[in-house]
Parts: structure tokens; C-alpha cells; sequence
């Protein structure tokens, strides 16, 4: 029963995500309103030849500054479980 | 739309890598394996990502020493880069935590475990 | 003070950030200096986050745009779509920040003691700061792929916590279920958000919601959002997770992992009320959302019946909870389209769902703070072992007697104010849905008495007779949130007033959140 | 720990991974590459040495608090250009037209310079750090764990 349920979940998402797919804008084609203005200005805004560091470190600086600190995260985190719990009496 | 089925492939491929990862969230119980479907859901989300900044004959968004002509779409690859970085970042938590599992449990079978059944 | 009222939206968020990079290297200094510096910052954080939601609620939303010349500048000049990142603080933004601020105190204070005899208490506090980073970040941003990356934030700092206790076996294995779960809900929205930049090419909020055309690539988009936003805040088909992560997370992170769920649920309305909101007819949205809302209402409380864990009752509890909130808007967002309808009881119920975010993250982290308090001292949560604690225990029993009574909607506390608005206005839409939730309410009553006889009353058991009080910072952490609780029971129409209508007006009103990037209607 | 002829090699090719991750940081800001790519090169180099060297011998001469320090080092480098720019606003290239970095590349294709980009090589610097040190916190912490290692706090 439940490995039923799960195949017709997937079955479902699936079917979901290839329609979604395939009403996409065609490949090769998309729209860039956006992305346009960056190319045309990051030269001159942010002195920059290389876009995607413009983008990255300029136009869209704080998803980057939070990606750092996703990574800063996980290392923090990581640190902190492979700590000695030596302080503790209930040792592993 | 129709027309353009053909030049879809790459959406397409996406949304697959989304489906066999989640086949793997919904059906295998070993938890490198759900860290290896955390992986390919992610590999699946950044191919889409890239696939949505192509254009046809576009060149690399650099201007240094670069042939004259239309250029790819920046942003796309900014947010695939966020993403990789991020994926690694979740994939690493997740292995130490299936380590100390490892060690309390001496297994990485769900099956075996009180909380990770359901 | 000029220059901070300017710059406050930025300054919340990237102030606690600096001090989560800093606090590695600070600790080298001792422990005083750093607990000092903590508590310090995170007051001046509030004090940041008080003088935004004055300015806020006198003079309206605020856009702060990173990286432009001036922060009002949404969009290039003469340009006709943003292209930077933006943080829009509104109504709701400013809740939810006000919320979370207060918790996060409250949580922050109540650990110095509780992990003092612990090791690796640095980078704790260091992902007690980033946590707050994420949530506070997800709750002022404009931009989707950055409430993404701070969705990534608290969910990694979030399960990096919750398995704090890696010697409990337990703990590690909430918080994977945790972060898996996280991890498939934040690429979920990813992979939406990818959807919207390919159709539109935008990523703002209000720039997205100004094109939306609501066609069927739209709709899978919002299909993917809310699941991915519903699983994070454990709705009932998806709530698995949530009872084994709040049980095994240590004090004062089970009240911040709740308060992401809050966030994600503030995430939640955002997408359906903004993003989707306007021209399109909301009903089906609000009838899913009141299902959900019903569902996790009834589902969660008829399990948390069954527990002998005491945390584990609370999260069911918790779920329970969620669903009022989800009921409220739900309404709200039923009769979005029809202005007789929302003006009659739309406005309430959403009053009321919002109302009772801060109240039960209020009373619901107290009352997490109290069972974590028991395992202090008694070092179990298993009901059964428990009794006679009122003894020795004087201020916690008290403060969950006042969460109890609050959490089950007796009258002078804050949770019948919001309850009761809740159950009139849901009654005119729909009078089963609001008996439902009185039910639910009388359930919680017998629940939580039932844990009160067990735990706090009956003659002091032997075991138990050298057990002490908490120590004071963990009763002062207790008391800030009780102090709220009180002031919220004796002045739920001021609260209302003041800072839940503009919430509920931020909500309802779409092109006020556009106009703010966009500029006027044309 | 592996064989004699891996450890030497690896000796050697250390200092060009090295080179060629700081060469992708620093040049972040005019050819493909940057702060994060380099990092990584970096990180995957030190991961090299722990294969082939063992990690409890790794640990001698880098520990993980050092690592720490430097990954928020370089973390503090990153947000502490993003504070620099609040004289106008978070995040503000106000590098920009002042004589360090700031000169301003021609617009359209051109053979690229290094002396531009505003505080954008700053902030690859200070990210370069932070992911190397980083990576390399984390590698080092699990080959400890699995081989039984008790950490420092």
C-alpha cells in the first residue's frame, strides 16, 4: 500500500515537472531584461570585465555574502559536532 | 508552444535528475543514499539553472579577450555557483552527522533506527 | 540616529552577522567577554529592530536597495526592472522581525547557563547568531533567490543545533532528518524560483508579482513553493519531522527552530498573498491552506495525547498550533477576491492568524524553555518518571502554569484574545471549521493539565528531593518571554491596534508592495 | 599514510596548486574564475596532502582552530568591505575611480587588467581565504574523526 502511494507520488511530481519543463521558453531563446542591463553596464558601473563576478560580488553582493556564510555555517557546524566532549561525564 | 518540444531537451533532463532523486527520497532507506539523492536533486536544479541563461551562440559573460558577439546570461551562472556552494555545504553537514550515526548506531540503515523510520 | 533609521534594515541583519564572524575569534578573550558581547549585541540588535518598526508604522514600507546610490532606488535609472537586490520591510516583515527579536532574547539569555558545562559553547553562539541572521534575512528580503539563500542559512544553522548533543544518538538523528528535510524543501523553492527567472527574467518579489500571468508554468511554481514552504513548517501531511527535532534540540534552539518554521510560514503568505495575490481568484489557495490548517489543528493534537515525552508532546502541541495560524489566513486568503466578504470577517480572521504567531511563539517557547528546564535538573522527559516538582521548582512551575493556560485560550491570557478572534470570524465563514478549533482547544486543556498532574503536583518524590530551581539567567530568559505574555493578556486591543493590523493590511494590500519597486500604477 | 613516491610527488605539486588557486582568486575579476573556484583548488591541494600524508601527521603542523581563524579572517575581509561601502550604502563599490583598483576597463571586449574591478578583487581575496580555509577545516575534521582522533575543543 504505502509503496503504492509513493509510486503514484512520484508518478505525479514527475509528470508535474516534464510539463513544466517542456512549457518552458525554448531553449536557447530566453527572455533578458534583466540580464541584459548587466551586461551593457557592469563595465562601467562596477569597472569590471568579467560579469558573472558583477553580478556575483555587485549587483547581487548579499547572495554571496550569504552564500559565504552557508559555507561559514557548515563549518562552523561541522567543527562544532566533531568536538572533544571531554568537559562531560557522560563521554560516547 | 508545442513547436518547440525539440529544443527542450535540457529542461527535460532536469526535471528527470529531479525525478530520479526523488524516486531515491521516497523509496531507499540507506543514508548515504539520501545524501547522494540530496546531491543529484541538487545537480538536477543546477543544470535547469544553466540551461535557463543559454543563448543560442552566446559567449562566455567576460569581456576580457573576447570574441564580439551575443553573450550568455550572468546571473544564471552567479545563482548555480551560490547553489554548488550551498550543496556542498549541506552534503558536508550531512556526512558528519551520518558519521556520529554510524558510530551510535553501527549501521546507515533507516530501517534500524527509532526516529528515521517514517 | 538619522543615519541608523536609514540604514536600520541592513544593519539587522549584517550586525549579527559580523558578530557570528567575530565570535571565533572573540572567545579567545574567555567566556565572560563573550557572553557579554552576545547579549549586548543582540539588545542593540533590538533596540535597531524597535527604532525600524517605529519608523515603519508611521511612515510605511521601506525599500533599502544593496548597492545603489541611494537606498529608495529600486531600479536603475530610467531602467525599467530591478536589477539589484532589495530588502522590502512592511507591516508583516516587521512583525515577524519583532517576533523573532523577542524570542531570540528571551532564547539567547536562557542559554548563557544552560550550555555553560558544555564544550564548543563558541561556535554554538556562533550559529545561534547565524540562525537568527537567516530567519530575520528571510522575513525583510525582496528578492526570492535571497529569501532562498536564507532559507539555507537557518536551515543549516537549525540542524547543526538541534544535533548539538552528539553524544545522544537521538540528536543527531533529528537533526538529519531535519536538514534532509530542509534540504529538499529550500532546492524545491530553487528549482520554482527557476521556473519564474526563466518565464520573466526577474527575481524581485514585487517586479515578479507586477508580470505575473498566471499561466500553467505559474501554477506549478506555486504548487512547488508551497509544498516545499508547508514541509518546512510542519503541516500535517508533512510534519514528521517536526516532533523528533524539537524534542532532541537543546534549550533555547527549540524555540528559534520553531520560530523558522514561523518564518517559513511568513514565507508561505508572502508567495500566496503577494507574489500570487491580485487579479487571480484565491479561493482554492485559501481552501487548500484551511485544510492543511484543520488538518495539522486536529492531527497534531490527537497525537500529542498519546506522548510520554514531554518535548515531544509540545511539538505535537506546536503543529497543533500552526494550524490556527493556518486557519486564520487561510480565511483571509479564501475571500481575498471579494472585499464584502473580507471587510465582514477576512480581516478578522487574519487578525487572528497573525495575532497568534507572536502569542504562540510567545507561550508555546516558554513552554519549551520550561520542559527543557525540567531536563536540567531531572535529567529525563519522560512524564511518567516526573512528579512533585512544583516543591523545589517554584518559578518554573508558575511559568507554565501561565504558558498552560495561555497555550489552551483561557480568558485573560494572550492565546483566548487571538483564539477568540479566530473562532468568531471563522464561524461566519464557515461555523464547523470554527467548532473544530474550539475542540482542539479543549483537547490542549486536558493535554497540557494532564502533563501539570504528572510533572509539577503530588508529594515530592524521593529522587527528586535535592533537585534546585534553575539557574537565573535561565528563569530571567523565561521571565522576558512571560513579561510579553502578560503585557499581551492585558492589552490584546492596543497589540492589535498596533502592530497585527498593519501586518494584516501589508498582506491584503498587493499593489502598495509593488508600487513600492515599480513606481505608481500606470 | 602512502606510499614514498605519492608523498614526494605530492611535495612538489603542492606549491603550483597553490600558485594556480591564488593565480584563479586573484584574477577573479577579469577571467573566468574567483574566490570561490580558487578556494576550492586550493582546499582540494590540502586535501591531497592529507591523503597522502595521513592526517594525524597533517595535524601537526595545521590545526583546525588555526583554520578557523583564518576562514573567519576572511569572512570578516568580505563583510568588512561590504560595512566599508555604508558611507553611501551596504555593499557600494566605493572603490571605484580612487587610484586602488579602480581603474575603469574600457567598454566593449578588450586584453583586460587587472588594476580594476573596485573593492570585487578585495572581496575574491577575502572569499578565497575564507573557502580554502574553510574546505579545508572540514576535510581535515572528518579524515580525523574516522581515524579515531579526539579533537582539541
Amino acid at each position: 500500500m504505502r509503496q503504492v502511494f509513493a509510486w503514484f507520488v512520484l508518478i505525479t511530481l514527475v509528470a508535474f515537472l516534464i510539463t513544466g519543463a517542456l512549457l518552458m521558453h525554448p531553449f536557447g531563446y530566453p527572455p533578458s531584461d534583466m540580464d541584459d542591463y548587466m551586461i551593457a553596464n557592469s563595465q562601467a558601473e562596477t569597472a569590471n570585465n568579467n560579469v558573472v563576478a558583477a553580478v556575483l560580488f555587485d549587483y547581487r553582493g548579499l547572495d554571496t555574502l550569504g552564500e559565504a556564510t552557508v559555507l561559514f555555517t557548515a563549518v562552523t557546524g561541522v567543527l562544532m559536532l566533531f568536538r572533544a566532549l571531554k568537559r562531560k561525564e557522560n563521554k560516547l | 508552444m508545442m513547436q518547440y518540444i525539440p529544443f527542450n531537451i535540457p529542461f527535460v533532463a532536469a526535471a528527470l535528475l529531479v525525478g530520479v532523486a526523488l524516486f531515491i527520497f521516497l523509496f531507499k532507506r540507506n543514508l548515504i543514499k539520501i545524501v547522494m539523492g540530496v546531491a543529484i536533486l541538487s545537480s538536477g536544479v543546477n543544470l535547469f539553472l544553466i540551461a535557463l541563461g543559454y543563448r543560442a551562440g552566446g559567449v562566455a559573460p567576460i569581456y576580457t579577450a573576447t570574441p564580439e558577439g551575443v553573450m550568455v546570461l550572468p546571473v544564471p551562472q552567479a545563482l548555480t555557483l551560490t547553489n554548488i556552494v550551498i550543496t556542498v555545504s549541506v552534503i558536508a553537514l550531512m556526512l558528519t552527522m551520518v558519521m556520529y550515526i554510524y558510530r551510535h548506531m553501527g549501521d546507515i540503515d533507516a530501517k534500524k533506527s527509532r526516529l528515521l523510520k517514517g | 540616529m538619522e543615519y541608523l533609521t536609514v540604514h536600520s534594515p541592513i544593519l539587522i541583519v549584517a550586525i549579527p552577522l559580523l558578530a557570528a564572524f567575530i565570535i571565533p575569534l572573540l572567545s579567545r578573550l574567555g567566556s565572560k567577554v563573550r557572553d557579554t558581547f552576545n547579549v549586548s549585541l543582540l539588545g542593540f540588535v533590538t533596540f535597531l529592530v524597535a527604532i525600524l518598526a517605529i519608523d515603519i508604522y508611521a511612515n510605511g514600507a521601506r525599500i533599502y536597495t544593496l548597492g545603489a546610490s541611494v537606498p529608495e532606488l529600486a531600479r536603475p535609472e530610467g531602467y525599467m526592472v530591478p536589477v539589484r537586490i532589495m530588502f522590502q520591510v512592511d507591516g508583516i516583515s516587521i512583525f515577524m522581525g519583532l517576533t523573532i527579536t523577542v524570542v531570540a532574547l528571551a532564547a539567547l539569555v536562557y542559554s548563557l547557563q544552560f550550555v555553560k558545562n558544555e564544550t564548543g559553547q563558541d561556535r554554538f553562539y556562533s550559529l545561534f547568531m547565524l540562525l537568527y541572521v537567516g530567519m530575520i534575512g528571510l522575513v525583510f528580503t525582496g528578492d526570492m533567490f535571497n529569501l532562498f539563500v536564507f532559507l539555507e542559512i537557518l536551515s543549516i544553522a537549525g540542524a547543526g543545533l538541534a544535533s548539538y548533543r552528539v553524544n545522544l544518538a537521538d540528536a543527531v538523528e533529528g537533526g538529519f532528518k531535519y536538514i534532509v528535510i530542509s534540504a529538499v524543501s529550500a532546492l524545491l523553492v530553487l528549482f520554482a524560483i527557476g521556473i519564474l527567472y526563466g518565464q520573466y527574467n526577474l527575481l524581485s518579489i514585487a517586479a515578479l508579482a507586477n508580470t505575473m500571468q498566471f499561466n500553467t508554468l505559474d501554477m506549478i511554481a506555486l504548487a512547488m513553493l508551497a509544498i516545499a514552504f508547508v514541509m518546512k513548517l510542519a503541516g500535517v501531511p508533512l510534519h514528521m519531522w517536526a516532533p523528533d527535532t524539537y524534542a532532541v534540540a537543546p534549550a533555547g534552539i527549540t524555540p528559534m527552530i520553531y520560530m523558522s518554521s514561523a518564518a517559513s510560514m511568513y514565507a508561505l503568505y508572502r508567495v500566496t498573498f503577494t507574489l500570487y495575490g491580485g487579479q487571480f481568484d484565491t479561493m482554492p489557495i485559501g481552501w487548500v491552506v484551511i485544510i492543511l490548517g484543520v488538518l495539522s489543528m486536529f492531527i497534531g493534537v490527537m497525537m500529542a495525547i498519546y506522548q510520554t515525552d514531554i518535548k515531544r508532546l509540545m511539538a505535537y502541541h506546536a503543529i497543533s498550533q500552526s494550524g490556527y495560524m493556518l486557519l486564520g489566513v487561510g480565511v483571509g486568503l479564501a475571500v481575498l477576491t471579494d472585499p464584502v466578504a473580507l471587510a465582514n470577517y477576512g480581516r478578522d480572521a487574519m487578525n487572528g492568524g497573525i495575532f497568534h504567531i507572536i502569542n504562540n511563539a510567545l507561550y508555546k517557547g516558554m513552554l519549551f524553555l520550561t520542559a527543557e528546564a525540567i531536563f536540567f535538573r531531572i535529567g529525563t522527559r519522560d512524564l511518567n518518571k516526573m512528579g512533585g516538582l512544583a516543591h523545589n521548582m517554584k518559578w518554573t512551575t508558575i511559568f507554565f502554569i501561565i504558558g498552560a493556560l495561555a497555550i489552551s485560550g483561557i480568558p485573560p491570557f494572550n492565546g483566548f484574545a487571538s483564539k477568540l478572534l479566530i473562532y468568531e470570524s471563522v464561524f461566519r465563514f464557515n461555523p464547523l471549521l470554527s467548532i473544530i478549533a474550539m475542540f482542539v482547544s479543549l483537547v490542549t486543556l486536558a493535554s497540557f493539565t494532564k502533563v501539570f498532574y504528572s510533572a509539577f503536583t503530588g508529594p515530592e518524590m524521593p529522587a527528586y528531593r535535592e533537585v534546585r530551581e534553575v539557574p537565573k539567567s535561565m528563569i530571567i530568559g523565561m521571565g522576558i518571554m512571560v513579561a510579553c505574555i502578560i503585557f499581551f493578556s492585558i492589552f490584546p486591543g492596543l497589540v492589535v491596534d498596533t502592530i497585527v493590523a498593519p501586518a494584516t493590511d501589508a498582506l491584503i494590500d498587493q499593489a502598495s508592495y509593488i508600487n513600492g519597486v515599480m513606481g505608481a500604477a500606470p | 599514510m602512502l606510499s614514498k613516491i605519492v608523498r614526494t610527488i605530492s611535495n612538489q605539486l603542492i606549491l603550483f596548486i597553490l600558485i594556480f588557486g591564488l593565480y584563479i582568486i586573484m584574477h577573479g575579476h577579469v577571467t573566468p574564475g574567483g574566490g570561490f573556484q580558487g578556494g576550492a583548488v586550493v582546499a582540494s591541494g590540502v586535501v591531497m596532502l592529507i591523503a597522502a600524508f595521513g592526517s594525524s601527521e597533517i595535524k601537526k603542523s595545521l590545526r583546525e582552530s588555526h583554520l578557523s581563524v583564518v576562514e573567519s579572517s576572511g569572512a570578516l575581509i568580505f563583510i568588512g568591505m561590504a560595512f566599508a561601502g555604508m558611507g553611501t550604502i551596504f555593499f557600494y563599490n566605493f572603490l571605484v575611480g580612487t587610484p586602488v583598483f579602480g581603474g575603469i576597463p574600457p567598454t566593449g571586449p578588450n586584453p583586460g587588467n587587472v588594476w580594476t574591478g573596485g573593492v570585487i578583487p578585495l572581496m575574491n581575496f577575502g572569499v578565497g581565504l575564507k573557502v580554502m580555509a574553510g574546505l579545508s577545516a572540514i576535510v581535515l575534521a572528518m579524515a580525523l574523526f574516522s581515524s579515531g582522533e579526539e579533537m582539541e575543543e
